[in-house]
């Protein structure tokens, strides 16, 4: 992950930048689009209900910070069941899953993610009602310059 | 401690310097508004982790930091007056006088440079300095170091030919790429640096800047970065520490 | 990705042979001939300017290309340099700008001589070759109004 | 098997019963996303794969990590106070290893 911009300044960390190149390869890639209809499971997702926030420039992709607001009532009847983050170009696209319950009281999250790159950020919410609210946002992952490989 | 006093004397004595030190600005001010706002929220700033690590080091053991020092509270202002020289002329860092405390007070091997321990007790330390000006002594004693980290800040260096104040000077507020150059303060370290992953002293960075411009990298601890931690810190007089800084 | 670590590797297997530094002599403010009598690659120039590893000529300057983000302003933009300089004035200020100017904040890119605290891997070799001296040179000529 | 690790939990003190209550935590672990790449010696993923939080009985949240979470995992939920008692934190890493903190919340 994160060839690119990880790739020092230099040509001094050979080892490491291969290590960090390869790291995160999974096994058995399974692809952004894949990942999206696993989780869809023929549902057709309704777009909206979802605010998504996260810079649109990221200094750096070791740490994106990403804050998603679902509107729900937050019901016994209503609520928000599952939150799903998906990174377009990550090597693993499924990024975080969130489990909840009306005793969230809101469904509100927060986190900090890796982005190898410049991409698209997907996010999908499963209701209890059947129902998945889709929303996407796009950040740019800037190239920094004095990267020492650490 | 006679830091405020001499750095004021300095300053009248050299014009030059005070007109240039005016102009320079605190870390922070260079951060993006996210990592600025993240570096003040102790809820969100992973290098917390390691100052709790390191306040619950200054408890542990029979002669424990606390035994001598009392709470760490006690400890305020104390950051601020580092890089300094100790009674025997060696010039001390934060860490240095820490890990003279183990080995002098405290009867224990050195916890070795940017050991987990060393990085988490540095941060706790720091952080009852945050906000807090910097006053390190540059008069007396310290002159010369200071003048030896002046003359490293001030040479051009490595394979790219490079000196620190050339960037960090002349350029400071433009952009290497992404990365906005700062006045190349250390007021923020030990730091958490998104790069790391993880909490990393001042020496840690300056070898990456070494690194950057192809130059000799200096061990950890090395005269040659104490003397600049010193330098830099001269220049950071009466801004406020920082630490545990957030870093890209 | 794997194919970035490779050519780290393959840079560093041709570092030996790459230790020399063409001589060349400087007339006003300019190096008038070809280091070496090479004939230099617009595209390969290219291909240097953008090198993150070598070059690195976007840590400070900006070139006229819409896909390069977040290039850096520490030094002039390089669109149009080939109207504004010769061929040759670009060569002596990519070989060694301190000819020029003293002061200059930027790196000699073809000069093993009179630096400090060069770290090992590096020393004893320019930054970059005649060769890509002269690649780089026939690009940024190329740069016009 | 539960070991310790180090945890930064903020939570209210104090809430009223029915309050939705803001939750931030942030966990020491490097999240090591694991190397095998032809000549390197092979380092297995270690990463912390799940976090549940447990309160009055019931699980109140649950989070699936992936490499793609960054390291020194940051993680922010709310939850309704409901009554005076502990929230369980719990963290389940690669390997089997499980990590438990305890925070209390006071429910007037």
């Amino acid at each position: 992950m994160n060839a690119v911009r990880r790739r020092a300044l230099l040509a001094v960390p050979v080892a490491a930048a291969v290590a960090r190149d390869v790291a995160a390869q999974p096994a058995v890639e399974e692809d952004f689009a894949a990942a999206e209809r696993a989780i869809l499971a023929g549902r057709t997702p309704v777009a909206g209900g979802i605010a998504i926030d996260m810079p649109q420039l990221s200094e750096n992709g070791n740490s994106v910070d990403l804050a998603i607001k679902v509107e729900s009532a937050m019901t016994a009847t209503d609520h928000v069941t599952a939150i799903h983050i998906l990174a377009e170009k990550n090597p693993v696209p499924r990024v975080a899953r969130f489990a909840l319950s009306p005793r969230a009281g809101r469904a509100e999250v927060a986190t900090r993610i890796r982005l190898a790159t410049t991409q698209t950020i997907l996010v999908l919410a499963e209701t209890s009602t059947g129902q998945v609210h889709r929303a996407s946002r796009d950040v740019i992952v800037i190239l920094g310059a004095c990267v020492d490989g650490g | 401690m006679i830091g405020r006093p001499a750095a004021a004397l300095l300053a009248c004595a050299a014009l030059g310097t005070l007109a240039a030190a005016s102009e320079i600005r605190p870390s922070r001010d260079f951060l993006s508004p996210e990592l600025r706002a993240q570096q003040d929220d102790p809820s969100r700033h992973p290098g917390w982790l390691w100052v709790e690590e390191g306040e619950a080091l200054w408890r542990r053991g029979e002669a424990s930091c606390q035994s001598c020092h009392g709470d760490i509270a006690g400890m305020a202002g104390v950051a601020a007056r580092y890089p300094a020289v100790a009674a025997d002329g060696v010039l001390l860092n934060l860490e240095g006088r820490i890990e003279r405390c183990r080995t002098q007070h405290q009867a224990q091997r050195a916890f070795g440079y940017e050991s987990e321990p060393l990085l988490s007790l540095t941060a706790a330390v720091a952080l009852r300095s945050r906000g807090m000006p910097v006053s390190v002594a540059v008069d007396g004693p310290a002159a010369p170091f200071v003048e030896a980290g002046r003359r490293f800040y001030e040479t051009r260096q490595g394979q790219l030919n490079l000196a620190c104040t050339q960037c960090h000077d002349e350029n400071a507020g433009r952009r290497l790429r992404g990365d906005v150059i700062s006045n190349g303060l250390g007021t923020g370290y030990p730091a958490y640096r998104l790069e790391w992953n993880a909490l990393g002293s001042l020496h840690r960075r300056l070898r990456a800047c070494s690194l950057g411009v192809r130059a000799t990298q200096f061990d950890f601890g090395s005269p040659e970065y104490l003397a600049l931690e010193l330098y830099l810190a001269s220049r950071a007089n009466g801004l406020p520490i920082e630490a545990p800084g957030l870093r890209r | 990705m794997r194919a970035a670590g490779l050519l780290l590797l393959g840079l560093c297997a041709a570092w030996p042979a790459a230790g020399q530094v063409a001589p060349f002599v400087v007339t006003d403010d300019a190096i008038a001939a070809p280091l070496l009598g090479l004939a230099g690659d617009r595209a390969r120039g290219a291909a240097v300017v953008r090198n993150r590893e070598t070059a690195n000529c976007l840590i400070c300057h900006a070139i006229p290309d819409p896909r390069e983000r977040f290039m850096g302003d520490v030094g002039p933009p390089l669109a149009g340099v080939g109207s504004r300089l010769t061929p040759g004035q670009i060569r002596l200020r990519v070989v060694d700008p301190t000819l020029v100017n003293p002061a200059s904040v930027m790196p000699a890119y073809h000069r093993v001589a009179g630096l400090v605290n060069v770290d090992a891997r590096y020393s004893g070799r320019p930054v970059l070759t005649a060769q890509e001296i002269e690649d780089v040179v026939a690009y940024l000529s190329g740069l016009e109004e | 098997m539960s070991g310790s690790i180090t945890a930064r939990i903020t939570l209210p003190e104090q809430a009223h019963r029915g309050e939705v209550v803001p939750i931030r935590v942030l966990v020491r672990h490097p999240m090591d996303r694991g190397i095998d790449a032809p000549g390197l010696r092979p380092v297995p993923r270690r990463i912390l794969h799940s976090f549940r939080v447990t309160y009055a009985g019931e699980e109140v949240f649950r989070m699936d990590l992936s490499p793609g979470i960054a390291a020194n995992p940051y993680v922010e939920f709310t939850t309704v106070a409901v009554e005076t008692g502990d929230l369980v934190f719990e963290w389940i890493e690669d390997g089997g290893a499980v990590y438990r903190r305890e925070a209390r919340l006071v429910v007037a």
